[in-house]
């Protein structure tokens, strides 16, 4: 009996310091981003912890991946509570065909001009600013392969049949992936000497070897921390990975080789956008003004997360090379999102079709 | 329970509130799920979706695929549980407490705490691999995650107190005498077992089967992570058509058919428990 | 009866039930943060790395304070459903019961997108109201339940007898029912409380910007990191959940009511 | 001036079926009166009533001339004793006793006063720190007693308060509460399913049937001259036959039944009964003697069986209008199963009743 009144009391005293802080107001202005869940410790600090103090404002974060927070913003429609949001280019795109994002304002963005001109507005239309710039390339275990893999195609090779991972075709690299596996097949018809042609978005002769390619695989991967994970457990030797992932997948400690295949690396800009819904247009102009400032720029690609967009952003050798950047920024392929976006329903349902066998 | 006449008023006033919050935020909801389920994105009312639904293969596979794991679970569950809770129902009442509280632990942690435990025993490096390695049974690590295998074993584990407690319950009320009763009359244990015990706990049984069925084809977590992206479940598959295709009509659709499912198996099972009162 | 193969499958059982908790138990303690097994080293930083991930330390205080409102509202709703259904015979009382036992019968999947979908029909709606409500909804059935069986094994004259002896029938319900069913709500109350606590269905569809539950960033917490802070976090919760069922179990008597 | 008067009480739980019709009772003061019958005759009904757990479709129910009918339960000081008891499983012995004092404001000190001389009263001072669950069945009986007494009710109502106990302690309780009851000079009544207790232990009895009295009288006169066949039946008069009736004299009659013609008192409600008409007999095992072998004077029969009771045997005797039980001193001469016998009748125990419409031929 007495216990029971003992809990009746711990419950009394919990309950009371549950809900004791809720009732504390809040004043602060909030500004709430929706971004990958990535790097967050690296990016609170780099960026938003000094914004934060900047603006006298908090920021709240809705972390995702790009089609879990697309599919948010397109439920809550008006509804929704962010106020600004980072998305690879596809879906960026998407997000504008249905109307959720507000074009900005470049009158209000001081730092524009220093950027590639390709950055300062990738779709066109005032829809985002491209603030980061990776590339999807070939990544191995080199200690456990023992031929060289030098291409897309290798992907389909017999001895790392239930060892490869591929992104999810929903996924910004996905029809990235396939379309370049078919670049790969295509290349490998060619007769000596005859150069490869323009991009082939229809990607038929991937799409044959899609089932062959499925046997190979251990599973499908959304997010590339997934991707590193499944490398540090050494369930998988062979994947396409996504330039920003590199550090962590080297920090597994295994002997892994990145290159990039004949066919090429492809190319992507990540975009921070303002949504249609937000009512604070100004705090987030800010937001992307302060993202692509020369200092930000450089601080995260010094850290490895962000490759710069920034011209006026000078890196080291070691560091360049570890990033998208130099060079290379000039020989990857960049995708046309408008013909991508184009197949990509069509697309999804084939990609389920064979893989959930 | 008391006979009051002249109590109508009395029963509205205590039912009528929390009555009201559970049609409007969760019997609402789901009416205007139905309704989703049947407004495609082109306007209009019509059946399609559920036609798309079992005329697609992707969809199809996903619905069998689950329907047979559950079963597997089920079974499984059965098996394991049946001898087990014969034993914890004719123990001392106070080891049986005890063990009985240890059933129920890991149906009070959360079960993704659970599931991850699972990712280290079946992971290439895990537990089972470097057994089998070590013993040589097989020469490379065998791929366990995202396996259908890993999914089973990952929902037997969750489920299965679901079926050992109504197991227990049913079977201490078997008397002694009865037992007793069947061994003097000339049945063996293995005899008195399986025509004595478990037909006088088959309510249990048929409670604990619809309890693991309907838990394993519909929980989320463990085909979440041990299915991964390509291996879905109804559940996954419906989580991926609503944030990952964005289709909600398609979405609805699945949870329809998830809902429907249950309610089956649970009026089926019912059934089969009033037939043999 | 009972024989020796018998003994074995309880072994079997029990293995199976608790062996993965002894497995994350392990690998919490293990020094590299791999997860191969068997683990290497002792260290106790996996358990500090809980401490310092803000992801966990901020969802898990939602967790809380979303488990104790939850719970409680849905207790002081649901008590009179329960008492109207034990001590009153009326032609709505199979209906009634059904409402209030179906959140146990639709998926949690399935509720948490349907209310998503609906809470967004009804306009801007703060991430923890639309929480707070979900999880309120999918615990009736508990509470209901429990309190429901706590009040059978309660004479029901005993509220007549302090009627007749001059108490109003809410005082007889205060200084008589109520006292008399402590043991059912508080078992009601850590079973509401470890439901909802535990709850990622629900909460996967209705965490919002800053507002997650700590099933749920867990979840996303695996999908972007494998290392043994997860293991860790598990220690704690299992350890936590053990005293919790432990003592409502010795005190009240818990298994009766799952 | 009766103190409890209940005038054309109607009770129905569902539409046009009346649990109570049009019941009506008077109580003295200080009268103790039971209600018996079978269960679901109305008796727990009309007790609810007085005690006003349920608001009568009909009829008024006063207290020294008070009219009661819609007072809520909790403002009628009326004792109620529960079958279960009812008592608070959370408080002590004190504390349950003194509830119904403290909801009515009475001083701290007069309540002390007060509760430790009604459990005096019932012999339960040592136990006031006690829990309802660590007493026996008898003293939770005597808390309940204490319970719905201390308070000095107007009326106390008894709900089958000895169902729950064994036999051997039903009648030391039962004489406690008569003790109690006639030492309080309370108004009391008392229900039960129980013919003997109800005979034990009122001043008047009502026999209760579907809703209606069959019988109110002084436990002798049911015992002995029950009205109609439900009452004998109740009554535990064991046997039972039709005769035809040979001749009406003025409070007996003459019927003929087999053996030679007996003369019976009678009982009707239509009345006096013609030559010719069918009455219901009825005996009690102990009204009625064997003899060995056919006999002219009685009923010839033959032994089926016999069982043993202590001082008694009771025989199993058919005959050519029905099987009856006799009960014997086991000390007189013994039949085997078997034997000839004659039912010799006590005719002046037996009672004929007429209850059928249309008996007078």
């Amino acid at each position: 009996m007495r216990s029971h009144r003992f809990i009746m009391l711990l419950l009394a005293v919990l309950l009371l310091g549950a809900v004791a802080p809720m009732a504390v107001a809040q004043d602060t202005q909030t500004l709430t981003v929706s971004i990958w869940g990535f790097n967050l410790d690296v990016l609170e600090e780099n960026v938003f912890a000094p914004f934060e103090e900047m603006h006298n404002v908090d920021i709240v974060l809705d972390t995702g991946n790009n089609s879990d927070r697309l599919a948010r913003l397109l439920a809550e429609g008006e509804n929704s509570t962010i106020d600004v949001v980072h998305f690879a280019t596809q879906f960026t795109y998407l997000a504008d065909q249905e109307g959720v994002l507000q074009p900005y304002d470049a009158d209000k963005l001081e730092n524009l001009d220093e950027l590639y001109d390709w950055a300062q507005d990738p779709l066109g239309n005032l829809a985002g600013v491209g603030y980061t710039v990776n590339s999807l390339s070939l990544i191995y275990r080199s200690d456990l392969i023992e031929d060289e893999v030098t291409s897309w195609a290798d992907l389909l090779r017999d001895d790392v049949a239930g060892y490869v991972c591929i992104p999810e075709m929903s996924t910004t690299f996905g029809p990235a992936t396939l379309i370049m596996i078919d670049r790969a097949l295509a290349m490998q018809e060619l007769d000596e000497g005859e150069e490869l042609g323009a991009i082939n978005y229809d990607a038929d002769a991937a799409w044959e070897a899609l089932p062959q390619l499925a046997d190979n695989l251990v599973t499908t991967y959304i997010r590339s921390s997934a991707l590193t994970t499944l490398v540090q457990e050494e369930e998988v030797r062979l994947a396409p990975y996504a330039s920003f992932a590199i550090g962590n997948l080297m920090n597994t400690g295994h002997d892994l080789t990145a290159v990039i295949p004949d066919e090429g690396a492809v190319g992507q800009t990540n975009m921070i956008s303002i949504t249609a819904a937000t009512d604070k247009v100004d705090l987030a102009h800010a937001y992307i003004d302060w993202f692509i400032s020369h200092d930000i720029q450089e601080a995260e690609a010094l850290d490895l997360i962000d490759s710069p967009v920034n011209a006026t952003v000078e890196l080291p050798e070691d560091i360049c090379a570890l990033l998208t950047c130099g060079e290379m920024l000039d020989t990857m392929i960049v995708l046309d999102q408008a013909e991508v976006s184009a197949r990509l329903e069509d697309w999804l349902e084939r990609w389920n079709e064979v893989m959930v066998r | 329970m008391i006979r009051r006449p002249n109590q109508t008023r009395t029963i509205i006033l205590l039912v009528a509130p929390a009555f009201v919050v559970v049609l409007v935020f969760f019997v609402l909801p789901l009416i205007f799920l139905l309704s989703q389920s049947v407004t495609p994105k082109e306007g209009g009312y019509t059946l399609t979706g559920y036609v798309d639904f079992f005329q697609s293969p992707v969809s199809r596979i996903v619905y069998l695929r689950t329907l047979k794991l559950g079963l597997i679970v089920t079974g499984i569950c059965v098996l394991m549980s049946y001898p087990a809770a014969f034993v914890l129902a004719r123990m001392p009442a106070r080891r049986r407490t005890f063990l009985m509280s240890l059933v129920i632990l890991p149906l009070m942690t959360n079960a993704v705490a659970r599931t991850f435990a699972w990712l280290i025993i079946l992971g290439r490096r895990g537990m089972v691999n470097q057994t089998l390695l070590s013993l040589e049974v097989v020469e490379e690590p065998v791929r366990f995650i995202f396996t259908e295998t890993a999914i089973v074993l990952g929902l037997t584990q969750l489920f299965l107190p679901l079926m050992v407690l109504p197991l227990v319950s049913a079977m201490e009320n078997i008397p002694d005498d009865v037992l007793e009763a069947a061994r003097s009359l000339g049945a063996n244990r293995l005899t008195t077992f399986l025509r004595i015990v478990v037909p006088m706990s088959s309510d249990g049984l048929v409670l604990g089967a619809t309890l693991v069925f309907t838990g394993s084809v519909t929980a989320f977590v463990t085909p979440a992570i041990l299915g991964g992206a390509r291996l879905l479940l109804m559940s996954t598959l419906l989580r991926q058509e609503a944030v990952i295709v964005f289709d909600q009509h398609a979405a609805a659709v699945v949870a329809v058919v998830m809902i429907l499912t249950t309610l089956a198996v649970n009026l089926l099972l019912r059934l089969l428990r009033v037939r043999q009162v | 009866m009972v024989s020796r193969w018998m003994y074995i499958s309880l072994v079997i059982l029990y293995g199976f039930l608790l062996g993965p908790f002894v497995i994350i138990f392990m690998a919490s303690f293990g020094a590299n943060a791999t997860m191969a097994f068997p683990p290497q080293g002792f260290t106790l930083d996996w358990f500090a790395r809980v401490f310092e991930t803000s992801q966990f330390v901020d969802s898990f205080w939602i967790s809380l304070q979303l488990a104790l409102l939850s719970t409680i509202v849905s207790l002081v709703m649901g008590m009179p459903v329960a008492y109207a259904l034990v001590r009153f015979q009326f032609a709505a009382s199979g209906l009634v019961e059904t409402v209030f036992s179906a959140p146990i019968l639709v998926p949690g999947l399935v509720i948490g997108f349907a209310m998503l979908n609906f809470f967004v029909l009804l306009g801007k709606m703060p991430v923890m109201t639309g929480l707070f409500i979900g999880h309120t909804a999918i615990l009736f059935p508990y509470s209901v339940r429990v309190i429901s069986a706590s009040l059978r094994n309660l004479d029901p004259y005993v509220e007549d007898a302090a009627v007749s002896l001059g108490a109003n029938r809410l005082r007889g319900f205060l200084l008589v029912v109520l006292p008399n069913m402590q043991a059912g709500i508080a078992a009601a109350f850590v079973l509401g409380f470890i439901t909802s606590f535990n709850n990622v269905p629900v909460s996967l569809f209705l965490s919002g910007p800053g507002v997650t539950t700590l099933p749920v960033s867990m979840l996303s917490y695996m999908e972007y990191y494998f290392d043994p802070t997860i293991a860790a976090l598990s220690t704690l919760l299992v350890a936590f959940t053990v005293v919790l069922v432990q003592t409502a179990e010795r005190v009240l008597g818990l298994s009766q009511f799952v | 001036m009766p103190h409890l008067e209940i005038h054309n009480l109607t009770v129905s739980y569902e539409k046009n079926q009346p649990t109570l019709e049009q019941f009506s009772l008077d109580v003295e003061q200080g009268e103790l009166l039971s209600l018996l019958g079978p269960s679901g005759c109305g008796k727990t009904t009309t007790l609810r009533s007085v005690a006003g757990f349920i608001r009568p479709d009909a009829g008024q129910i006063l207290i020294n001339d008070r009219d009661y009918t819609q007072l809520p339960p909790n403002r009628r000081d009326i004792g109620l004793v529960f079958q279960s008891y009812a008592l608070f499983p959370h408080l002590t012995v004190f504390n349950n006793v003194a509830f119904g004092l403290r909801m009515r404001r009475i001083p701290k000190k007069e309540i002390h006063d007060r509760v430790t001389n009604a459990l005096e009263m019932v012999g339960l001072d040592a136990f006031t720190k006690r829990r309802p669950a660590q007493l026996s069945g008898g003293q939770q009986q005597r808390v309940a007693l204490a319970r719905a007494t201390v308070i000095e009710p107007q009326v106390l109502l008894l709900d089958e308060p000895l169902s729950n106990l064994d036999a051997k302690l039903r009648v030391d309780m039962r004489q406690e509460i008569r003790r109690l009851q006639q030492q309080l000079g309370i108004t009391t009544l008392y229900v039960t399913h129980d013919q003997v207790e109800a005979m034990s232990i009122s001043d008047r009895v009502v026999v209760m049937n579907q809703g209606k009295i069959e019988q109110i009288g002084t436990p002798e006169s049911i015992f002995a001259a029950p009205e109609t066949v439900f009452v004998a039946d109740f009554m535990g008069f064991d046997n039972h036959f039709n005769a035809a009736v040979v001749s009406v004299q003025d409070r007996k009659l003459t019927v003929d039944w087999g053996g030679a013609p007996i003369e019976l008192r009678w009982r009707s409600k239509f009345g006096s009964p013609q030559r010719g008409a069918r009455a219901e007999i009825f005996f009690r095992a102990d009204n009625a003697s064997l003899l060995a072998g056919p006999e002219a004077s009685g009923l010839v029969g033959q032994v089926i069986l016999h069982t043993f009771h202590g001082n008694e045997l009771r025989y199993l005797v058919e005959t050519e209008i029905g099987e009856f039980s006799i009960m014997q001193d086991s000390a007189s001469e013994r039949f085997e199963p078997g034997a000839a016998v004659t039912v010799q009748p006590q005719p002046q125990k037996w009672i004929a009743i007429f209850e059928e419409t249309e008996p007078y031929a």
